[in-house]
């Protein structure tokens, strides 16, 4: 967890969205979820989500393998969600 | 000058004639129509789909299409990528360059095909005919194939 | 696996559609459209007319799209090439090759225009806004365009 | 003038086509001749068109620049025309 006295966004609302086999593994597209206490980055945001249930866990187990982005723009894990829309999770991109 | 991701069929000589109506600038055109294929590591393929991330997509495509314009000093460029569910023999991504000479427009053409099959933001999931699916995982040969237009930036 | 001399009009989706019908071994098609620019040597052109060797052309491009298909293993491919008089805009030379992978695609379709421009058995007269009209010289740049394929032959 | 004893092609009728500004120069698209003697290949016949009239010397007059074409296949000046259908002249190709 990040220090958040900086980078606080708990009580944000946020629209979460996944994609590919990280939205089959955690069984829904979109939620909309408010950003708990101790979660300021993007990263910060998956491990909270991986210790949701068994789908989150399985979804998010590997890390370093699941991407994000942020408003719509590839983010590392550091990135703070302060001010965000949106923030989606996915595997890497396999390309069109 | 454009990228469109959509899940309708495009039509190449349609897309070409757009770009090109008018002008009288411009030597070559250059497309790249990528199909999909009836098998993917000896099995036999029953449909592909490609789920992408609206809007995002647009706009990855819209900056490496204003890229390769830039780098290459084309004259005009088109991306058109589909989404959906497709069945071999599909076209699902055309790529148009057009160019004074060319060698540039060759050049962007496969600059920006290397670009799309490694980097563009697209999950594809193939169905074989066994019944069985898998997501594709994210291919190192393509990330070699993008590798040497760093490397090339580079040596300049 | 053809080529073809002609007056009228190509149309490129036509000629893609009937390489690929009822094909799924095909994953990419590259084409290169060539179109008469509205400038030559910065005088602006009124036309250009194509002059050939009826059935020796012909020869010609068979030969070449026979090697080109050979040498990269293409799926498939097309020459067409159109002679007459023509305005700036106006296409004069198709090329598409098939392949499993896009880069011999690529590399079969400039290898191709790079003899077609060079060593194709065409003779061009250019004729001038001011009324005047010259027949174009063989050029070096394209014979040296040409000859990188040569040397890659060589290397191997 | 090649030795004609075994290329001997006089009295054989030969189509001869020109093309580009070698047309142009000669001013017809199209002859039949009869091969006369002495002319055993094409880079005989070239000298002997080239004496043939002002036309004639001005479209064959840079040596080494009319390219020839024997029954429709690029030949060098060396080439025997003996049983030649069609010769072609024409300046180097310009490609399309």
């Amino acid at each position: 967890m990040s220090d958040s006295r900086t980078d606080a966004a708990q009580g944000q609302t946020l629209t979460v969205r996944y994609f590919a086999w990280v939205r089959e593994k955690v069984g829904c597209a979109e939620e909309v979820l408010e950003v708990p206490v101790g979660v300021a980055t993007v990263g910060d945001l998956a491990l909270w989500l991986a210790a949701r249930g068994p789908q989150y866990a399985d979804a998010f187990q590997r890390p370093g393998v699941v991407r994000a982005a942020l408003d719509k723009v590839h983010v590392k894990p550091a990135a703070p969600i302060r001010g965000a829309q949106e923030v989606a999770f996915f595997p890497p991109v396999t390309g069109g | 000058m454009a990228a469109r991701v959509q899940r309708e069929a495009f039509d190449v000589t349609a897309e070409v004639s757009a770009l090109t109506a008018g002008r009288s600038d411009i030597g070559s055109v250059v497309t790249f129509t990528g199909l999909v294929r009836g098998e993917a590591d000896g099995r036999a393929l029953r449909s592909l789909t490609l789920e992408h991330y609206p809007d995002m997509t647009e706009a990855e495509l819209l900056r490496i299409d204003a890229e390769a314009r830039d780098r290459f000093g084309l004259l005009g460029s088109l991306v058109v990528h589909r989404y959906g569910e497709f069945e071999p023999g599909d076209a699902i991504v055309l790529v148009v360059t057009l160019s004074r000479h060319r060698h540039s427009a060759f050049e962007a053409a496969e600059f920006l095909m290397d670009y799309l099959k490694s980097r563009a933001p697209f999950w594809k999931k193939e169905a074989f005919a066994d019944g069985s699916e898998r997501w594709v995982d994210a291919r190192e040969s393509d990330g070699s194939a993008l590798a040497r237009w760093t490397a090339s930036a580079t040596q300049k």
